[in-house]
């Protein structure tokens, strides 16, 4: 899956580079498609399916597959190819940026340069009981093979667990003083995870928390750019390893000082 | 399958220990109990409705009971004193008892006998109402049979009852056995059961009576035409763990998730609570007749499955003795496990099998309920279909009972009405082409299947028997299943165990415990 | 797979009958997606995904997973949800007509009514040598349980098996005076079926077979439209079984005679 | 996989049997030759090159000698009389034998010893040149090492030779270690071997010598970056079974599909001609060192893959025969066979699992191809990718050589580049998952598979039986393989086979014959 971070970062204009899907020759324009529609399988059902493709634009349409979903539900598979041609040329992806230390080399800069321990506070919030992922980037066990904060001597991480009140989590910050609040949303259904964050950044508001504290966001459908667009300092997605997180904290903390980051 | 040589002395020593390790909390079960265990026995009694806050009837009473400190008697003590002195109705005797004055501590007359008898007819007819819907669904399903195992489970959970019932019933079209409406995320959490239809739920619909009614009458209608029992389940599970068994109970579901240690560990609810919960709510689903399903799949999500696969096994026996101690009969433990081995693991497919024979084997009556790999799923979902294949060729080769259909979005949303589709159809070719797998495989008696059954046995051994040492309530603190701490006194709920005082009366729960 | 024909054939005019896609809630318009850009494996790919969805007119897009298919192909599986509307009520589908009857009514038929054996040859054209489809409606085994066209003492079926030359089929057909010509297609890559089909037609055109032999396309990308547009009499897809092919023929002849179908 | 108990005694008769099968037709082989057999002597000679209507200038040769009634001789015969009567090379012998004064028939001078001698020195640099491309290709294999098995074997088809370069290296990239580069739908009709880059084929591409060159060269150089040696295959099979046998030798091809009976079933070419046909392609491919792959897998996409399971069998002891009797080594028969049982039947897994086996057991020392379900998959890509993912299952289980991957979309077009990306992912998720089942398993000796496993044994045992008894001719053309019919004198290409005359030179062969 995405990388978080790294990878390819190069944001200069590039130039134009018109690509199109591709499948059996270059620049065929295939696309695989499945859906079901609220009618019985029949010819006509699969005609309905063949319009619903063309209707998204695609040429060609083969319906390979009509399977009885249900009485009155009808799967399609379908085959066709699509005109679009995106400039890749033109796609730019805001990405989370910070050196690329060691465990090691993170707590050795902690210790030069801040000569403080870094505090952070995670927990996964509102209803949301997946603590696999804040628990990766927290506990000691850490997630592939990459320790997790908890383990890094020069930060003091406190996990809450999982179903944590957004006012609580900015409470426990606050008191703490910490540098950085990771908050995690991994339920995503109506689109919950964006409720809950938006939530969360406007009681970080109110607080005078936000701008201050390091707001950071984490899940299996976050990114980088929908954190940001959510007023989030930084998200991460699916992969993330806890020393991506801690370089991208001790990164902020350093360049807030003005140091080399 | 053939069976895996493993010694059956270990296996009868498990069982004994895992019998002490419930003995351990039984004496704590025997003198507690907990706010819903007796809002319970309010709904049990006849007790319902709300307040226009939607708070419930049963709540108000019991809180109002726990706060003149009279819970202690059991809210069958305050009820039947509410009868003797005049309530025409158990409704107008809760009503008062909620809203009424406030509630008067026991008078000279009011011995336990005579209340006990003033409830007599209640009583009789609260558990007449369990075993009318039990006979109610032993006919229907006598009557259309059900299909062959693994019976085909799959879960709906689109937020919408309505929604949740049009999928149930295409999800039966297509060929499954068993549908599960799975609870909104927040359900567990929250100390009362809602009331009514709803249509606004995350990640799942809430648990109410009427929802179950709208699923059922769905189902109930759909069974004639498929000429096929269909079963309905939802989850005896959270703070309301025994109000949702007897609601499940008077609604025909056949199947609930239920569990001694799910709720502790994966929703932070107090060990004390949940414990005492499961007592009474097992008691209630032994005499409905319901299947209980287990949880200890969920410990592989956040504990590693190759690791912690004994931790599985050791909670299989306990959660076992538990159910044994509330009455529950085998053929009723629908314990559950998983096929949740890392995918990119070398041999992960020999260890699942050895797993899911171990299961089979140690508990051979029970309708074991074998769950999908889940945690190692990603968006790719081709390979995730092709992962739940060999994850069904698992579930027919070793005889599993009850298998909840794996589906390619695992990693994506609740399931939509064709990924449900597209898993029956998928699971239905395995099972028809790997049908007498079973019959033909013997293993080798040195690989490494024979080998890590032997282990994984071993170690749950081992694991009982410190268990018994530090006690269960150590061991949850400790960590030592799933990877999570639960201190005894910690997490939600604690608030609504209440020690049961000498005159404690619960005709009720006195009855379900006589069920032979 | 579609019903050749029966089935849904009520062709009178229908209520406007509007439906979406429907994955989680009724008519929220989900659909899957997957298809490979030319592009290595990163952030910017996974955006230029997002943004082929949505060229597709797809809302709520969700790359759910980015696979390295090459060094510089990535393959996507997306999710997202269309606002597509069809009409299933205004939708109509040519659908091969003819009564059911059962192979003995259908000698029956041919024995009382035209009081002649019929005369069918068939063959997989051109350079195709898919024979299993043709194999399936003329020889003796027939399919799917359904005995082949050889079998009926009424009919006289030649199959001429498979990379026959349009022109040598046709030949065929004139010197035995067949009542129709079954062709059968198999291998579509780049609509090479069409083109030989339409080849076909026109051959048929310029030695006045057509109109006068009944002829009959089949394939797997075959349908009864798709045949009808290209000049055949009738069109047989997948899952076809020798006795629609008779049905329907002999409806056909008996149509022509005046006999009631 | 523990092997499976079959009686020795039946195997060694079964391949008895066979050798008597191909020694019927082997004095009729020895006694004629074909035009594609005279065009490859011409082009391992050097001729080359085509007019400008892009007939080749073999083809020229060979039919000008045949209208000539020289053909009997052998093309050798006339090249070298040429040569002996003053053309300074090859190539102009072979223009003045094309495009030249008609072929005079041999005078006094001409005698055998006098010619072989002329053309020695063109023999020897014939066979050179096969030897130094089979070094240069076991060099690269030795220095980069192969994946282990079941290697992953895909197929490109776009068409277009440029396209399938880089599907060929995308497949590379993602895992697979062998390509194949379908061919055009009609070229295996076609009785000249089409020159240069070729970018319009259907259902595949045009087999060139140019085409073999572009996917090779970039093979070439991906396997350098991925470290791992690549592998190419093409189609040794068709009208011009040798001419392209010789080229895919020179071009350093490592597989190459060719079968003693395919053209025959599959593609209505005379028999004669094939059985010809392929006696000296095997004979230039032995010298080559290439893998070939028998098309027994076709078999069950005509017949039905439970009732002709045996005829595969049958088929692999006579293709293994007719291979030994030119000269190829076990190691070098990739004999195929398919997972194509009707994937609706009640326990198909276990019936492939018991023909896969078999398969195995039978030719331990074969690189046997083990090919995917094609037959009964539907556009229904899902189950489709299920279906491939017990079939993988089985390939590692049973330890087959070679395995084409399964298709999801199988039943819609030629694989896309992420079809084969999503196979490939796919089989090794299996193939890790699985790795060592095979050594895990054995088999209930009174269970289904062993008696299927003895029953298509027995069986193939009696077909071989009966066709020593009514020889080859007979039983192809009485359809006793894939339910196919073709009388010996059937078919196409028959105009193309003639007898050795007494003086029948052929040097290539006569060298070849000799090979240890
Ligand atoms: C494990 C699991 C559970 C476990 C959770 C145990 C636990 N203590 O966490 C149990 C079994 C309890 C569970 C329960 C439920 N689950 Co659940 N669950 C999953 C599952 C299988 C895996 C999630 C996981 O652990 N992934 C592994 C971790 C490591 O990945 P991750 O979370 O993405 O984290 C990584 C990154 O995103 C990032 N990250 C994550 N958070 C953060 C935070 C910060 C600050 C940073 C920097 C990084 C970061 O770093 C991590 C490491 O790389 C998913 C399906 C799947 N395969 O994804 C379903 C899934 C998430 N669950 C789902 C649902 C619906 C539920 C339930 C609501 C179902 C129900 N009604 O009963 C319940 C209730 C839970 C609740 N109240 O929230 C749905 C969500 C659907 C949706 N899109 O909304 C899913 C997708 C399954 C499905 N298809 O239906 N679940
Ligand atoms: C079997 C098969 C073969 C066999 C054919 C044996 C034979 N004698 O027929 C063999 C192995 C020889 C073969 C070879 C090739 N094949 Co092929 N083959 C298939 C396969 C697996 C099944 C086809 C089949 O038999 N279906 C079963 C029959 C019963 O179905 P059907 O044809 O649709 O017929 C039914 C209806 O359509 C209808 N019908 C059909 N015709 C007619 C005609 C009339 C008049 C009527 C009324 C009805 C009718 O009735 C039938 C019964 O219901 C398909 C993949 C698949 N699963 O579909 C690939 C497939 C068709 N082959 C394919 C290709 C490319 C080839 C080759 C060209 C590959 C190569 N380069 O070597 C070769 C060459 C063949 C050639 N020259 O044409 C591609 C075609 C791609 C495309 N869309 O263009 C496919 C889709 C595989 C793939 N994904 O690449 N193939
Ligand atoms: C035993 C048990 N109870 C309950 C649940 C569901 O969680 P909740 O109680 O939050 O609805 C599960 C989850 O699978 C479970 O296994
Ligand atoms: C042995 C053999 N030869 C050839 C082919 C391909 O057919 P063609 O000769 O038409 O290219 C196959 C098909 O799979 C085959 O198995």
């Amino acid at each position: 899956m995405s990388p978080p971070h790294g990878g390819d970062d190069d944001t200069r204009k590039r130039a134009a580079q018109p690509i199109r899907a591709y499948g059996d020759r270059m620049g065929d324009g295939a696309v695989q498609l499945s859906f079901t529609l609220p009618v019985a399988a029949s010819a006509r059902a699969k005609e309905a399916a063949r319009r619903y493709a063309e209707g998204l634009g695609l040429k060609h349409v083969l319906v390979t597959a009509m399977e009885a979903a249900g009485r009155e539900f009808s799967f399609f598979v379908v085959y066709g190819k699509s005109d679009i041609v995106i400039d890749y040329g033109v796609i730019e992806v805001p990405e989370v940026k910070s050196a690329e230390r060691t465990p090691k080399e993170i707590n050795d800069v902690i210790k030069k340069q801040l000569g403080r321990r870094v505090v952070v506070v995670g927990a996964c919030t509102g209803s949301d009981a997946h603590t696999v992922g804040i628990d990766a980037i927290l506990n000691m066990k850490g997630f592939a093979g990459d320790y997790g904060l908890e383990r890094y001597p020069w930060f003091e991480a406190y996990n809450l667990g999982s179903q944590v009140p957004n006012d609580v989590l900015l409470q426990k910050a606050i008191d703490q003083r910490d540098d950085a609040i990771l908050v995690s949303q991994v339920v995503t259904q109506r689109d919950v995870h964006r409720e809950n964050s938006r939530h969360f950044i406007d009681e970080a508001k109110r607080r005078g928390v936000h701008g201050k504290q390091l707001l950071l966001l984490g899940g299996p459908r976050v990114d980088h750019k929908l954190a940001l667009e959510l007023g989030f300092d930084a998200g991460f997605g699916p992969g993330t390893k806890p020393s991506d997180v801690a370089n991208f904290i001790v990164h902020r903390l350093l360049q807030r000082r003005g140091a080399p980051p | 399958m053939e069976a895996l040589p493993i010694d059956p002395a270990v296996v009868a020593e498990c069982r004994a220990l895992a019998a002490r390790v419930a003995d351990g909390v039984g004496r704590f079960i025997q003198a507690h109990s907990t706010v819903s265990i007796e809002r319970t026995v309010l709904r049990a009694y006849g007790a319902h409705g709300a307040d226009p806050d939607g708070v419930p009837l049963v709540n108000t009473c019991v809180a109002r009971l726990q706060a003149a400190g009279q819970l202690g008697l059991g809210a069958a003590h305050a009820l039947g004193r509410e009868l003797l002195r005049g309530a025409a109705t158990i409704q107008e005797a809760a009503e008062a008892l909620a809203y009424g004055a406030p509630p008067e501590p026991p008078g000279p007359g009011d011995n336990l006998e005579t209340i006990r008898r003033a409830l007599a007819p209640y009583t009789a007819e609260a558990l007449a109402v369990i075993d009318r819907s039990r006979e109610h669904r032993e006919a229907d399903r006598e009557r259309l049979g059900t299909g062959p195992t693994p019976l085909k489970y799959v879960i709906v959970a689109t937020g919408n009852i309505y929604d949740d019932a049009d999928q149930a019933r295409a999800a039966a079209q297509a060929g499954a056995d068993i549908i599960a409406v799975i609870r909104s995320t927040a359900q567990s959490l929250i100390d009362y059961v809602p009331i009514g239809a709803t249509t606004e739920g995350y990640g799942g619909t809430w648990a109410t009576q009427e929802n179950f009614r709208i699923v059922r009458a769905a189902l109930d209608d759909e069974q004639e035409r498929l000429g096929r029992y269909l079963q309905q389940v939802n989850y005896s599970s959270g703070l309301c763990m025994p109000e949702i068994a007897y609601l499940a109970a008077v609604e025909r579901l056949d199947m609930l998730l239920n569990d001694a240690m799910y709720g502790i560990l994966f929703r932070d609810i107090n060990p004390r609570r949940t414990l005492c919960d499961q007592y009474f709510s097992r008691r209630v689903i032994a005499r409905a007749g319901i299947v209980i399903n287990t949880g200890e799949d969920n410990y592989l999500t956040t504990a590693d499955a190759v690791e912690a696969a004994h931790t599985v096994v050791a909670s299989q026996f306990i959660n076992e003795a538990f159910a044994h101690a509330a009455g529950l009969p085998d053929e009723l433990m629908g314990l559950g496990h998983a096929f949740e081995i890392d995918k990119g693991l070398e041999d992960s497919f020999l260890l699942e099998i050895a797993q899911a024979q171990l299961v089979r084997q140690l508990f051979p009556k029970h309708p074991i309920k074998w769950m999908p790999a889940t945690k190692h799923k990603t968006g790719d979902i081709f390979l995730a279909h092709r992962v739940d294949g060999l994850y069904d060729l698992v579930g027919v080769a070793t005889g599993q009972s009850i298998e909840l259909l794996g589906m390619m979005t695992e990693a994506i949303h609740n399931p939509y009405l064709h990924d449900r589709f597209v898993a029956i159809k998928g699971a239905d070719y395995v099972f028809r082409a790997a049908r007498h797998l079973g019959d033909e495989l013997r293993w080798n008696p040195d690989g490494l299947v024979v080998r890590r059954a032997r282990e994984v046995l071993a170690s749950a051994h081992a694991l009982l028997r410190e268990t018994v040492e530090e006690g269960l309530w150590s061991a949850i603190a400790r960590g030592v299943f799933a990877d999570v701490k639960r201190p005894e006194t910690g997490g939600r709920g604690l608030e609504g165990v209440f020690a049961r005082a000498p005159e404690y009366l619960n005709p009720v729960l006195e009855a379900l415990e006589e069920t032979p």
